[in-house]
């Protein structure tokens, strides 16, 4: 591990709530980074180089999911960064946060199928260029877990069409239905996207599960961990 | 062809546990006029003109709502438009 | 004027036995104790003389891995490296005949709250289903609420779901079984048991709010004080028959949780209690009959989410997502400090004295004044009649060897093809696949796998690992060997994923312990049982008994449920469940 | 103390999955009078008399409804019982 990896750190918010904090503070360790807890009542980042909103039942999911968080205080300072080029990444729950909070356009809503679905699912990565993507080659496949119950990716034609001519759209779901393929109606078989300059980016399934082929279906996610932590080194 | 609304609550004395975190939100965003949310379920029904208020009571008792925990009410709308 | 001591389930000699103990007609709000106190299901009053042979059949080097035995919350193991590990399944059968979703979601956070009582960190659940059959008409109703139920809750609560059971039979149609399992880890010298000492300690109530859910059977009491006298303070004269179902909110039980984990860390409690059934009439009891004193509990204090409940209703209240703390007065300020953190509901509603007398009050009233170990612990004990069925021998004489075999090839195929696809043997996944098996990041093993396997910590190679069994329709043959069956096809099941059994435990369901029948079953599976438990090596460390499954007058198949622990030192040892994996392997068949 | 109604629906060119689901069981069910269902949400807010329409629509706007894929309208109800 050098020691400007070890000088990498990046925040792991959590809310009431919020459940794959730990996994997803693992994943950022597991490269060598610190990961820095943040707490959902606080308006302090702690000058973190990147935030991740992990996956969870934030609030429940009641009213909407990720509705009630995405007016926490601490949203109120990754809003802020975000403007100034901060990294953020959400994970499942933390893409709903993130478009309720108008980080990213669209919504997420309940699956078609109505019921929660957990399974591992086959992706693609629609745009390496990102830097939450770039250590995938152009094209990659991979599997990592997918759980939810609201994973509908939703948005207007018109922003549909603005996500898929930037190359915004950053995961797609792939594979022969039923056990693969869009496992949720998401429009364009939508499973992450990222916004105009790549430096906010979401996705339902979850990469923190897959990085390690013992508790998890690969270690395909890994990458993503690995990528920003190779961005932050480059600056 | 009719429009028919049924609201489904939970039942006064039973917790709801969306209303709760709805309200505590509500506190931490700097709105403290509020003393009490409970969060329920809206139906908009178009139904043919031959569907008698007995078949509504009927759905909406075993279909709707859970009559465990769930009271509701159903109300024919005036035909026009749609309620939002 | 005569009390409703029979409406709230109490027998004649067991009212008669109360005015006893207290030398006086008992309160509304000490008969609704008592009778939920003396339950079936609070008191195992006709199974406790039938488990007491655990206790003669388990040797002290069975015990010595123990920490915790039977009669805590949970059993606790010591598994080396400073961990131990806590586990327990519970039952929640009527409550989710009577609402699906709400049972089984409330039965998976009953038993979270009673692994988290321990001191341990919750870590998986699993859950054991008992349906009636597939295409009958009321399972359609069942099934989905209750398989969503136990995944709405567990996988809101962040408790990857690492195994259980499906089973259809016709004996479950009116009466399904929603057994639900959980696994928690914890560091050998933190543990945590319930008990109330030192006098001017004090007690804590924190979590949700107590509200009119789950009262049911005690609102013959609300009518009856009102006709008695208009003010004992129980809301609208009309309040109409209270609802015996809980809501759950898995949201409030993660919270507390994390709180509780919290409070755990920072050494803030003496002892603690979940409320589960029996609501604060159990924990106030339980935690004043194993401390060394007694204890006062002011009831006005006890944060409301209905006005105008009484004494009664605010003790019987099954309100989920509570907790009670014995905390030094010292220690109250950061306790709730941790509280308010998580914004947890955190309220002192009493005191440890030295009275010997649990007293709880209620706007300066004394409602309840009794010895807390009457209420809690002596109980009545019945030694109820035990009879083989007659119709034992013609059900054991009407062998498979009357069936006809499969002769062809056709013929087999089509067998095959008949069991795969039939429901008791077909793939789960229509279960699991809305079960979060992930999350927390150390699930080793969970479906399709024997077992579940689950990392104890991040920072450790060391895993615990559970499986849990029941063939009911063998048990219904021979309960006695098939308790043994499920012990031994448990313990298998445990091997199989590359751990070594260290414990069991076990949720015992069968029908009425008044039909002498049911009690043979009852007895005999338990016998088997321990028996199993001292050729194998390895204790029961707790376990549940439901009584009173049955549709009508008919009983369920005698279902004990057999889960047993175990642990691996590493868990990258581990050994994946399936053949095919790989080309070339071989296929090696052991035993006879 | 007021009380207010907010009825939250899905815009109606967003799939409702739920109304599918709900309008599918009432045909197998043998109701086949039913030609539409959409589901919502309902609210039942108890508020000081000192929060305005405004603060109330911008509760509405900004938490109980997402104006990406939602449309509501509130009402403010007479004092008297419960709606159900
Ligand atoms: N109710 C359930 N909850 C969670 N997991 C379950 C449930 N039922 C079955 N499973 C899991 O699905 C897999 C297959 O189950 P089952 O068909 O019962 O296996 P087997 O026949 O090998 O005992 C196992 O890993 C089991 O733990």
């Amino acid at each position: 591990m050098s020691s400007a990896v070890a000088g990498a750190r990046i925040g792991v918010i959590t809310f009431p709530g919020t459940l794959d904090d730990v996994d997803a503070a693992r994943a950022v360790r597991f490269t060598g980074a610190e990961a820095v807890a943040l707490w959902h009542a606080d308006d302090d980042l702690q000058g973190v180089d990147a935030v991740i909103v992990p996956g969870g039942f934030s609030y429940g999911d009641y009213l909407r999911a990720g509705a009630i968080s995405a007016h926490a205080t601490v949203m109120r300072a990754v809003i802020d960064a975000a403007a100034k080029g901060l990294p953020v990444l959400g994970i499942c729950n933390g893409f709903q946060i993130l478009t309720e909070a108008g980080l990213l356009p669209g919504v997420v809503m309940r699956n078609s199928g109505l019921k929660f679905k957990c399974r591992d699912q086959w992706l693609r990565v629609e745009n390496t260029d990102t830097v939450w993507t770039s250590r995938y080659q152009a094209g990659s496949e991979i599997l990592v877990p997918l759980k939810n119950a609201e994973g509908r990716y939703v948005a207007h034609a018109d922003t549909l069409a603005e996500l898929e001519g930037e190359g915004r759209v950053l995961f797609r779901y792939i594979g022969e239905s039923p056990r693969q393929g869009n496992p949720n109606g998401s429009l364009n078989d939508i499973a992450g996207i990222c916004s105009a300059d790549g430096r906010i980016a979401a996705l339902m399934p979850h990469p923190e599960h897959a990085i390690d082929p013992l508790t998890g279906p690969t270690d395909d996610g890994l990458g993503m961990f690995f990528s920003i932590i190779d961005s932050l080194l480059k600056v | 062809m009719a429009r028919v609304e049924v609201v489904v609550v939970i039942k006064s004395e039973i917790l709801d546990p969306q209303g709760k975190a709805i309200l505590g939100a509500l506190g931490r965003t700097g709105h403290p006029g509020f003393a009490q949310v409970r969060q329920g379920k809206h139906f908009d029904l178009e139904v043919d003109d031959s569907v008698t208020d007995a078949e509504l009571e009927e759905i909406a008792s075993t279909l709707l709502a859970n009559p465990v925990i769930e009271e509701w009410q159903i109300r024919r709308l005036p035909d026009a438009a749609p309620s939002a | 004027m005569v009390q409703p001591y029979r409406e709230l389930g109490l027998k004649d000699d067991e009212y008669v036995a109360i005015r006893e103990i207290l030398g006086r007609r008992p309160t509304d709000a000490e008969l609704a104790m008592y009778s939920v106190m003396w339950s079936e299901h609070c008191s195992y009053k006709s199974s406790k003389v039938h488990l007491a042979y655990f206790g003669k059949t388990t040797t002290p080097e069975m015990r010595s891995k123990m920490l915790a035995g039977i009669g805590e919350n949970a059993g606790v193991v010591d598994i080396g490296d400073g961990w131990a590990v806590t586990f327990k399944v519970e039952s929640h059968n009527h409550p989710s005949y009577v609402e699906p979703y709400q049972g089984a979601a409330t039965g998976v956070g009953g038993i979270v709250r009673d692994i988290l009582a321990m001191g341990a960190r919750p870590v998986a659940v699993m859950d054991q289903l008992r349906f009636g059959p597939a295409d009958a008409a009321d399972t359609a109703r069942v099934v989905p609420g209750i398989v969503s139920g136990v995944g709405g809750y567990g996988n809101s609560l962040g408790l990857p779901n690492i195994g259980g059971e499906v089973f259809f039979d016709a004996s479950f149609a009116g009466n399904p079984l929603v057994n639900a399992g959980c696994i928690g880890v914890l560091r050998s010298a933190d543990m945590h048991t319930a008990h109330a000492s030192g006098a001017g300690n004090k007690v804590i109530l924190y979590g949700s709010r107590t509200g009119l859910d789950g009262i049911g059977g005690v609102s013959v009491l609300a009518s009856d004080t009102f006709s008695d006298d208009g003010n004992a303070g129980a809301g609208s004269n009309s309040r109409r028959k209270l609802p015996s179902v809980q809501v759950g909110d898995p949201f409030a039980e993660k919270v507390l949780i994390e709180c509780t984990l919290e409070i755990f860390a920072a050494n803030l409690v003496v002892g603690i209690q979940d409320l589960g059934g029996a609501g604060l009439s159990c924990a106030t009891s339980e935690l004043a009959a194993a401390g060394d004193g007694g204890m006062h509990i002011w009831l006005d204090q006890v944060p409301l989410r209905a006005t105008g409940m009484s004494p009664a209703e605010i003790l019987s209240s099954e309100s989920q997502e509570r907790m009670c703390a014995v905390v030094t007065p010292d220690k109250v300020e950061a306790f709730l400090q941790v509280c308010k953190k998580w914004e947890v509901q955190a309220d002192v509603i009493g005191e440890v004295t030295d009275t010997q007398r649990l007293i709880i009050t209620f706007n300066d009233e004394v409602v309840v004044d009794v010895p807390p170990r009457t209420v809690a612990h002596d109980g009545p004990v019945y030694n109820r009649p035990i009879q083989r069925p007659e119709f034992q021998d013609a059900l054991q004489a009407n062998t498979p060897d009357s069936l006809k075999r499969p002769e062809t090839l056709e013929e087999l195929r089509d067998t095959v093809f008949a069991m795969i696809s039939s429901p008791n043997l077909c793939s789960r996944a229509w279960v699991t696949d809305q079960y979060d098996r992930y999350v927390r990041g150390n699930t080793v093993l969970a479906q399709p796998s024997d077992s579940g396997l689950i990392r104890v910590s991040d920072d450790s190679h060391l895993g615990v690992s559970m499986a849990t069994d029941c063939n009911s329709r063998f048990t219904m043959l021979d309960p006695y060997h098939g308790a043994q069956l499920a012990l031994a096809e448990a313990y298998r099941n445990v091997v199989t994923g590359g751990a070594t059994p260290k414990a069991v435990t076990d949720c015992l369901n069968f029908g009425s312990p008044e039909d002498p029948g049911v009690m043979w079953q009852l007895s005999e599976a338990i016998h088997g049982l321990a028996d199993g438990c001292a050729v194998l090596g390895i204790p029961v460390t707790g376990g549940n008994v439901s009584l009173y499954n049955q549709t009508g007058g008919t009983a369920i198949l005698p279902s004990p449920v057999i889960g047993v622990l175990g642990v691996i030192d590493d868990v990258r040892r581990r050994t994946i469940t399936g053949i095919g994996q790989e080309a070339g392997e071989t296929l090696i068949l052991l035993g006879e």
